[in-house]
């Protein structure tokens, strides 16, 4: 299957890229998908804890991700 | 309700006349502005980046939320994207109540929440030349099976 | 500080963006708008008088008050006089500060003293024909010799 | 000595008049000029207390009025 990933703001600047496309095997949860992606970072300071939203929703890394999911990570928010 | 994300000016005397009714004695208007300082560092400019669609989601999970605790009326948030300069208005809250009391909690708790909980960032640009995406609030994830 | 009393409309973006300066990260702004109803009473229109000069100084000497004891910057209070309609806004606060716990406590603190230091009035006309003035709140005195 | 007295709001329909000047004896007192006040107002239903204000500022009763001081009646504030 396939999901999208998107990185905002800080996290943008460590992964180089706004977008990107990624296959995982059929019934991943968020948490390999996050094991991936650090991966991608190399040697970037990234939290601990990297919070991601699936479809919008924050979400636990617990979440079982489907075809077409929409992944974003979110770095901390400063609006306001 | 009305929540946005926007890049144009924010007018709050728009927001004010969009979220009164004849039912309603008191609005309460908060207002970002952009400061010339962070933690004494003295800042030139700023940019705000959103991830529009879920911020605007969770903007308006907020005004629901917050909505149905106090007695209010309608509620608005707008919160600015792109270039800001210093005395920019970066978001507004607008809450309209019958009674000014539910108004101002509303209000307040409103924007704790924007805080920590809307996907938006910040990058500012300091006088001595530096550029960093300002720290902020880490969200609360749920826990697993409460999603 | 800016306090007034006036017969023309209010826009309350012209007020924040008169208290605020560059220092300034947060603007509370208190809107009270003429509501179509009092007690269960449907109200159709109303008229505020004011003893002007008085008004005008006792609004600022609350700002004065307010001030020196919250981190506020600049300060700002309009009332309207005359005839108001249904949704008309007859009062705006407008507070900055650098943080805005600050504003929105001063901001309170404002209103409720307003309501009952502020020598205005209030007519009520109803819908079903009988016209009063508002009954209030009846301002403290001060003791002999503390005056 | 003569001062000015304002009535406003429901103390103008009261007293019928927005502003009258009144003499007094040297050294009377605003209690003295309420009671003058009062009398005037026949059987019009008063506060037990009358607020006024001695040149726009809120004056308790024993405060001794001088010549050409503004002597303002205020009925329950309801301003916001």
């Amino acid at each position: 299957m396939r999901v999208t990933c998107l990185f905002f703001a800080a996290y943008r600047d460590v992964f180089g890229a706004e977008q990107i496309e990624l296959e995982l095997p059929e019934g991943s949860t968020l948490g390999a998908l996050v094991d991936v992606v650090r991966a991608r970072a190399g040697d970037a300071l990234l939290p601990r804890q990297l919070v991601a939203a699936v479809n919008r929703e924050y979400a636990p890394v617990e979440t079982v991700l489907h075809d077409g999911d929409e992944v974003a990570f979110i770095p901390p928010v400063a609006g306001g | 309700m009305y929540c946005a994300v926007t890049r144009e000016p924010i007018d709050p005397t728009d927001l004010l006349h969009r979220v009164r009714s004849d039912a309603d004695g008191a609005v309460v208007l908060f207002a970002g502005v952009v400061r010339d300082h962070h933690e004494g560092r003295s800042v030139e400019a700023l940019a705000y980046e959103a991830y529009e669609q879920m911020a605007v989601e969770k903007m308006e999970l907020i005004c629901q939320e917050v909505g149905a605790r106090f007695e209010v009326g309608e509620l608005a948030v707008v919160h600015r994207v792109g270039d800001l300069r210093i005395g920019d208005i970066s978001l507004v809250i607008a809450v309209a109540a019958p009674h000014r009391d539910a108004a101002y909690r509303a209000s307040r708790e409103i924007i704790e929440r924007i805080k920590t909980e809307v996907p938006i960032w910040k990058r500012e640009r300091y006088s001595d030349g530096g550029e960093v995406w300002r720290d902020g609030a880490v969200p609360n994830v749920p826990e697993p099976g409460n999603s």
